[in-house]
């Protein structure tokens, strides 16, 4: 179309990091997300992997080298049961896995029960995924994607119309993962989600790199407050 | 606040399956000219309210009115020509038309001479999509798209706005101006309806807060009470249990103490 | 071969593509707002062709024509109300072409006992008469008729689809269903109109060609996956897609049976098909959105 | 499988014709022919002692999967004493087997591929029998009067993508080759076409002198229509029925000299035809077709070998099938070669003055 | 917004997490999945034993080839979401491949229909190559434009094909073992043969949706960008399973050939596709034994109504008609939602 959604971006997701990819609505964050995994090609760039380029490489050969994402707007299989969406994920990207991590069946079986658990969503377990209400349908989305154990996994807004109860289990679950060696890479409009989960944040708007650093540093900086925060507001009190 | 702007429901139930209520026989009058927020958790049946009152669900029983009039027998459109409009949750636009086209569909039900200037109005007050007036709305990113749907709904200025999660995949920046806008409706006189999982931030700019679980109102009251009822924090809303990990607490209020 | 070869042969592809356009837009109006895929097309456009062997001789030809449109019109609403409506809304792609397929076997096979297999042609003085003379091509008015006719009719349609609120209603209960509840859309009126429109356009490509062909029961068989084809090259739902693609596929034909044989003719056009799918498999005239 | 009673009741003739789909006219008028024959039969006291004829006729579509449903239907469900069909060839070439292994007789009326009567008879399958000529004769005598007369010599062939149209125009392509007449080009279009219009262009640009037509039904009118209305100033030929509707396009001036080959014309002046033509038309307010016209003999010249087997067991019917020798409406005779093809006559047909005139007839 | 409820069949969950063990001979022929597949079979060999008259053993050999052919599209329209208009061209190639070997070879007649069912799936790679990537659409013309081609070839193609009056006269499959001599000459002992290949090709079919491979299909038709976003080659699963189709379409078509002794370019007519639509629609697409047991209703009712005459594609398209608005999911669809209503309605009554 002539429009460049995303224009001379570069950032670096180091093992072991949870990274925050923050930005004003259409500044480019799921476009690059949707680069990073293969969905859409970029006109020019280089994206690599442990050094390695997965310029334009299949989606799935992407995502059986490890990074395993989400969709902003949820993508599940409507007729297939929760159930079989985590087995389908499990067995789908059984490459995907860290190194080490378990794959034993029973094991994983007990994973998938667990987030199913966890999520609220037991009871459902052998319901087609197109009943589910929409917060469920992105709690399985995450579900499927976390119960793999990616070495990367990439997240598009995880949180949008999740109960916030539910959202301190997931902050826990991540930082669990990440002491165990899983690579995060998440967007999302949270501030108080990013400032306490994420180690490092980087800054989108209108489709270029406005700043990067740790949460702290990135609130202060009076562009980012224009740009993503807006006006100090009674809504942001604790 | 005028009478026919009140709208309440009496013995509503609704659902997907034959028997198998969603909302289960649901009694409440919406305070008009006010800002109602139903919070709840995930599945509790919040949009199926909504999309019950506006006609959406499969089935549905009991009545629903607005003001004297009961308008549970229309259809969606009618019941948009009684004046309740519908931003439902996940995307709702037309994704191969341009985002100037689908503000014109939005003004659908105006008469033929309110239409120019209300989508004028619209873009107006939306400059974001203003930027992207003649983008495919399917092009747009997801809070763009977000932006377009609140837009399109409030277009045909209606008595009662039900608005599902209006937060999602919002920017702090644009969903604070969109909290803003609909308390700005409400003093208009227009009774909104709002669904938030976003609790804390909807609540603090409602004015009534109703709790629904499994689809019964759990409990309802002044939005400021509930949200500080530690009862309701603890189960409902999210936070920490007192009994949580101490560390994270300071994380928020960090980040209030760095003035956002 | 000459000059005035090639200009026979083009105006030939006009005529032809108009006759596909009128078929091709009703089609794709039909697909557009109702996501059915109607196989009843061909046999609605051999009953618009019995129509105006019926009408034509009573009336004359335009008023014909017209009276052809408007009774095919309410065919079409009387299918929508009858028939389409009460399919579910979830699926309709594949139960509506089976729908359809025994709609088409209804109608065809009824023609068949009600008016015979047989082939009839308006009388003599019932059809147009004469011939336009354009240099040194020859077009017999009936068939420049159809150019006229198509011409009118589609031009009206884009102005109905794209500059009214109707026209952008119906594109947009293709779209999003809910969303079309949402912004107060009445589907079943849509649906209507669209099934009236498809339905009738179908009629009046049948009845511009009953003064220039002949008409049996069995004329509509073979051309529904011709325009089933113009109609997702031309971009699902894209009816100015359609047309452009209707009249290129007349043209193609045209040369290609002019200066090949009839095979190469039919296999020029599946080749054409392919070919285009190919390099753009959403369809000639279609936005894309993202996934 | 058991044979049908013999001794009494009504005597069964089974009909596998389209009926439905792009050649279910042809199929219409083939059946009308044929119960216009029996009716007739049984108006004149049946046969054997009055025993009535019935007709059992199935749809078959056009296509083989159909037609062999429909011919095992016919022969083992509905018993019948005889077969008539397939009209398309690739359907009555999967009805012969069958006709062989239940030993009911298949008279094949209108299939024109060669190959039926290169299996039959002789060729090893002695239950079938075909009394319409084949078309290379057809065309050889067609061509020879085309030369004769002299005035075309340059053909286009435009023919129906079927066998009929495809053995037609090879057989007429090489016969008109070895008369010295150039034929321009041969388009074969699919069944069910109805813009004849790029042809037409054609034929006016590149020096065609006359078309010859192998198409049939509602296309065959169609075209004629079109070239009429396009000003084609060209005769036609090859297999045009000039009568009916076709006549009333055809006596136009621009097609001055048009002619064909055809094993059938309601012009025929023998008594039997005239009775026949005039009955057909009472009853179906068209002269008589080809199709009707085949689908009549085969009827009596089933009947007549019935009379003769003095039974109506299908071998017995068969054994005096073979030997038949029967004068047909045309004033020809069918008789089984050892291919069990039957020759007729066939006629040269011409538009003079705006009227068909018999120019000759033909043994085929 | 109004989320399909039906789902597939539940029995036919494949997950890692609920798969008892048995033995593994019983786990390989399908496990519990071999339920219906047995009665089947049983009924199928019973027919010959009740029915004495040839055209009904004709009908009923009509009925296992549409059975067959419509589960094999079952395959790829209910189970993939693949629209493909090529299966009748494999049927004609497979049909033109065995009839052109065995009369133009020495080819033994079995080998000669699995050579047809070869050709048909390697033609079908080729296509699929550059096909599977394609929209739903693109995919849906390329394949009615390539069976339309096929048919203009094989009228035109006269060397091979015989032109347009086709291959005639093929001779009845036989098998010689010393002294026994079966021929399938006549329509009773081509049923046996018949039998033989459904029900093999019914195992085979329904092996592969009750497998793993089977939940990725449906997978793949509900959200193909998800399941590649989960790592799977979902270009490679649409490419195998349409090739798979095809060979065994293609065999199918050899053997349909075979028992009507001719083949002719009106194989590839719409006739056949309409058959295999109207069978796994009104069957239930993405249900597999229901639409198998539709094939028989399909193959037996056109046949019924033989006796209505010239109405009777009026009554069968009004019973087409009639049946898609009583029963808009086809049985299978019918029966899938209800066991599904049953399963949510008994969740939702544990809950509260
Ligand atoms: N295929 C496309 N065609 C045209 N424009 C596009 C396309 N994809 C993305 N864009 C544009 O690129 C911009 C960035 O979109 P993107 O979805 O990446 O934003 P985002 O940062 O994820 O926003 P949000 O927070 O609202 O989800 C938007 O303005 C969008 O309109
Ligand atoms: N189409 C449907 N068919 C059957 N059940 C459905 C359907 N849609 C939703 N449900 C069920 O209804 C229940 C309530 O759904 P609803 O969407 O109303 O929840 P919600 O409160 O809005 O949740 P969320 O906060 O996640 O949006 C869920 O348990 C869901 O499974
Ligand atoms: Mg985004
Ligand atoms: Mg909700």
């Amino acid at each position: 179309m002539g429009v460049a959604a995303l224009s001379d971006v570069e950032f670096t997701l180091s093992t072991g990091t949870v990274l925050g990819l923050i930005g004003p609505n259409g500044s480019g964050k799921s476009t690059a997300l949707d680069c990073v995994t293969g969905f859409v090609r970029p006109d020019s760039g280089q994206i690599l992997l442990d050094g390695e380029s997965i310029f334009g490489k299949a989606p799935h050969l992407i995502a059986r080298a490890g990074l395993v994402r989400t969709f902003q707007t949820v993508k599940l299989y409507d007729q297939l049961t929760l159930d079989e969406h985590m087995s389908l994920s499990l067995r789908g990207l059984y490459k995907a896995g860290r190194s080490g991590a378990s794959r034993r069946r029973s094991a994983e079986r007990k994973r998938a029960t667990s987030w199913l658990v966890e999520f609220g969503l037991e009871q459902l377990r052998s319901a087609p995924a197109g009943i589910l209400s929409y917060g469920q349908k992105k709690l399985l989305a995450l579900a499927a994607v976390l119960v793999t154990q990616p070495r990367i996994a990439l997240l598009d807004e995880p949180l949008a119309g999740v109960n916030p109860r539910i959202i301190d289990l997931i902050r826990d679950a991540i930082l669990q993962a990440n002491t165990e060696g899983q690579t995060f890479l998440i967007i999302e409009h949270n501030v108080e989600f990013i400032t306490s989960c994420c180690s490092e944040v980087v800054v989108l708007d209108a489709g270029k790199k406005l700043a990067a650093g740790p949460p702290s540093v990135i609130w202060d900086d009076p562009a980012v407050y224009e740009a993503f925060l807006g006006r100090k507001g009674d809504g942001h009190a604790g | 606040m005028p009478a026919d702007r009140h709208l309440s429901v009496s013995a509503f139930s609704a659902g997907y399956l034959s028997g198998v209520p969603i909302v289960n026989d649901l009694t409440y009058g919406f305070a008009s000219g006010s800002l109602t927020t139903i919070v709840g958790p995930n599945g509790a049946g919040k949009s199926s309210l909504l999309k019950g009152i506006y006609g959406l669900t499969r089935w549905c029983k009991g009545s629903i009115r607005i003001g004297d009039r009961d308008i549970t027998a229309l259809p969606a459109w009618g019941r948009l020509q009684a004046g309740i409009s519908l931003v439902p949750q996940g995307r709702c636009n037309f994704p191969h038309m341009t985002v100037q086209e689908n503000l014109q569909l939005g003004v659908y039900t105006l008469p033929r001479s309110n239409r120019a200037v209300a989508v004028a109005e619209a873009l107006d007050q939306f400059p974001a999509l203003a930027a992207q007036r003649t983008r495919a709305a399917g092009n747009l990113s997801g809070g763009q798209q977000q932006l377009l749907e609140i837009a399109m709904a409030m277009m045909v200025h209606p008595r009662v706005l039900l608005i599902d999660e209006p937060s999602l995949g919002l920017s702090p920046k644009a969903r604070c101006q969109i909290f803003d806008k609909l308390k700005e409706i409400t003093d208009h006189g227009v009774s909104v309806v709002m669904v938030e999982q976003n609790v804390i931030e909807g609540l603090a700019a409602s004015d009534i807060a109703v709790v629904m679980v499994d689809g019964r109102i759990h409990r309802h009251g002044p939005a400021e009470e509930v949200l500080n009822d530690p009862e309701m924090k603890n189960v409902f809303l999210g936070g920490r249990p007192d009994t949580a990990a101490p560390g994270r607490e300071p994380d928020r209020r960090r980040h209030d103490d760095d003035g956002i | 071969m000459d000059a005035t070869y090639t200009w026979e042969l083009l105006a030939n592809g006009v005529v032809l593509g108009s006759s596909y356009a009128l078929l091709a837009a009703g089609l794709a109006v039909i697909f557009g707002v109702l996501n059915v895929v109607n196989f009843a097309h061909g046999a609605l456009y051999m009953l618009g062709a019995f129509a105006a062997y019926f009408f034509i001789p009573l009336t004359g030809y335009w008023i014909g024509i017209l009276l052809t449109a408007a009774t095919m019109a309410i065919l079409g609403i009387v299918l929508q109300e009858g028939l389409l409506r009460r399919l579910p809304p979830d699926g309709a792609f594949s139960r509506s072409m089976l729908l359809t397929l025994g709609l088409a076997m209804i109608i065809q096979n009824g023609a068949i006992v009600l008016w015979g297999a047989g082939p009839r042609q308006l009388p003599e003085d019932s059809r147009p008469q004469g011939h336009l003379l354009l240099g040194d091509v020859i077009i017999p008015t009936g068939r420049a008729f159809i150019v006229v006719v198509a011409v009118a009719t589609l031009g009206a349609l884009y102005l109905l689809l794209n500059r009214t609120q109707v026209g952008r209603a119906m594109r947009g209960v293709s779209q999003n269903p809910t969303a079309a509840l949402v912004v107060g859309i009445s589907p079943e009126r849509i649906g209507r109109l669209a099934m009236a429109l498809g339905v009738g356009l179908a009629g009046i490509a049948g009845a511009t060609l009953t003064p220039v062909f002949t008409v049996s029961p069995q004329m509509g068989i073979t051309i529904v996956f011709k325009v089933f084809a113009i109609v997702v090259i031309g971009g699902l739902g894209s009816v100015p897609g359609a047309v452009i693609v209707a009249y290129l596929v007349g043209m193609l034909e045209s040369f290609a049976g002019g200066y090949g044989s009839a095979m190469t003719q039919s296999i020029s056009v599946f080749l054409f098909m392919i070919a285009i799918m190919l390099v753009r498999p959403q369809g000639l005239f279609s936005t894309e959105v993202r996934v | 499988t058991d044979s049908p009673d013999t001794n009494s009741g009504p005597i069964t003739i089974g009909l596998s014709a389209p009926l439905s789909g792009p050649a279910a006219a042809l199929g219409e008028n083939e059946r009308n022919g044929v119960q216009l024959a029996i009716d007739q039969i049984n108006q004149d006291g049946g046969l054997l002692g009055s025993r009535k004829l019935t007709l059992a006729a199935q749809d078959n579509a056009c296509n083989p999967t159909d037609g062999v449903g429909s011919v095992t239907k016919l022969i083992t469900q509905q018993q019948v004493s005889a077969v008539i069909g397939a009209l398309c060839s690739g359907v009555t070439l999967a009805a012969m087997p069958l006709a062989k292994r239940y030993q009911v007789p298949l008279v094949v009326a209108t299939s024109t591929s060669p190959d039926i009567t290169t299996a039959a008879g002789k060729g090893g399958n002695d239950f079938t029998f075909r009394i319409n000529p084949s078309d290379a004769t057809l065309a050889v005598a067609l061509s020879s009067y085309l030369h004769k007369a002299g005035d075309v010599r340059k053909v286009a062939i435009l023919a129906e993508d079927s066998t009929y149209g495809r053995t037609g125009a090879a057989a007429l392509q090489k016969a008109l080759n070895d008369k010295g007449i150039t034929v321009t080009g041969v388009d074969f279009v699919a069944q069910g076409t109805s813009d004849f219009s790029t042809q037409i262009s054609k034929y006016r640009n590149n020096g065609t002198q006359s078309v010859a037509l192998y198409i049939s039904g509602a296309d065959h009118l169609s075209f004629l229509r079109q070239a009429a209305s396009a000003r084609l100033q060209l005769p036609v030929t090859g297999r045009v029925e000039l009568e009916g509707q076709n006549l009333e396009i055809l006596k136009d001036e621009q097609f001055a000299g048009s002619s064909s080959v055809y094993p059938y014309s309601s012009l025929i002046k023998t008594p039997a035809n005239a009775k026949f033509a005039k009955a057909y038309e009472s009853a179906h307010k068209t002269p008589p077709t080809y199709e009707s016209f085949e689908g009549y003999s085969a009827v009596m010249v089933l009947a007549d070998a019935i009379s003769r087997a003095k039974s109506s067991d299908p071998k017995a019917i068969q054994k005096a099938l073979v030997k038949t020798d029967f004068t047909s409406l045309t004033g020809g005779t069918v008789k089984f070669d050892a291919y069990h093809q039957a020759h007729d006559k066939a006629f040269i047909l011409q538009i003079k003055n705006g009227k068909t005139v018999i120019v000759s007839d033909v043994v085929t | 917004m109004t989320a399909a409820l039906h789902v597939h069949e539940p029995e036919e969950t494949n997950d890692v997490m609920s798969r008892k063990s048995s033995s593994p001979l019983h786990k390989w022929l399908g496990g519990r999945h071999l339920g219906p597949l047995l009665p089947t079979a049983a009924a199928i060999a019973l027919v010959p034993a009740v029915v004495t008259n040839d055209y009904f053993i004709d009908v009923a050999n009509l009925a296992l080839t549409f059975m067959v052919l419509g589960t094999a599209f079952n395959l790829l329209y209910g189970y993939v979401g693949m629209l493909s208009f090529a299966q009748v061209a494999f049927v004609g190639i497979g049909g033109y491949a065995s009839s052109w070997l065995v009369t133009h070879t020495d080819l033994w007649q079995p080998v000669a229909f699995l050579a047809g069912g070869g050709v048909a799936a390697l033609v079908a790679a080729v296509v699929g190559a550059v096909t599977v990537r394609l929209s739903e659409g693109a995919f849906a013309i390329i394949t009615l434009s390539f069976t339309l081609l096929c048919a203009v070839v094989a009228a035109e193609w006269t060397g091979v094909t015989g032109g347009r009056q086709g291959i005639f006269g093929l001779p009845a499959p036989s098998l010689s073992l010393g002294p026994v001599d079966l021929v399938a000459d006549t329509p009773r002992s081509y049923y046996y043969l018949l039998a033989g290949f459904t029900v093999l090709a019914l195992w085979a079919m329904q092996r592969l949706v009750r497998s793993s491979a089977g939940t990725v299909m449906i997978a793949i038709r509900d959200n193909e960008p998800l399941a590649k976003a989960q790592g799977y080659a979902t270009n490679n699963y649409k490419l195998a399973v349409f090739s798979f189709c095809a060979f065994v379409t293609g065999l199918t078509g050899a053997l349909h050939v075979f028992r009507l002794t001719t083949i002719d370019p009106s194989i590839f007519d719409f006739y056949l596709m309409q058959v295999m639509l109207i069978i796994v629609i009104l069957g239930g697409a993405g249900t597999f034994w229901p639409v198998a047991y539709s094939a028989v209703l399909f193959a037996v009712l056109p046949e019924m109504l033989r006796m209505a005459d010239e109405a009777r594609l009026i009554v069968y398209g009004a019973l087409l008609v009639l049946g898609l608005l009583f029963l808009p999911q086809g049985v299978g669809g019918f029966l899938r939602a209800r066991a599904m209503n049953r399963q949510l309605r008994d969740m939702r009554g544990g809950r509260s």
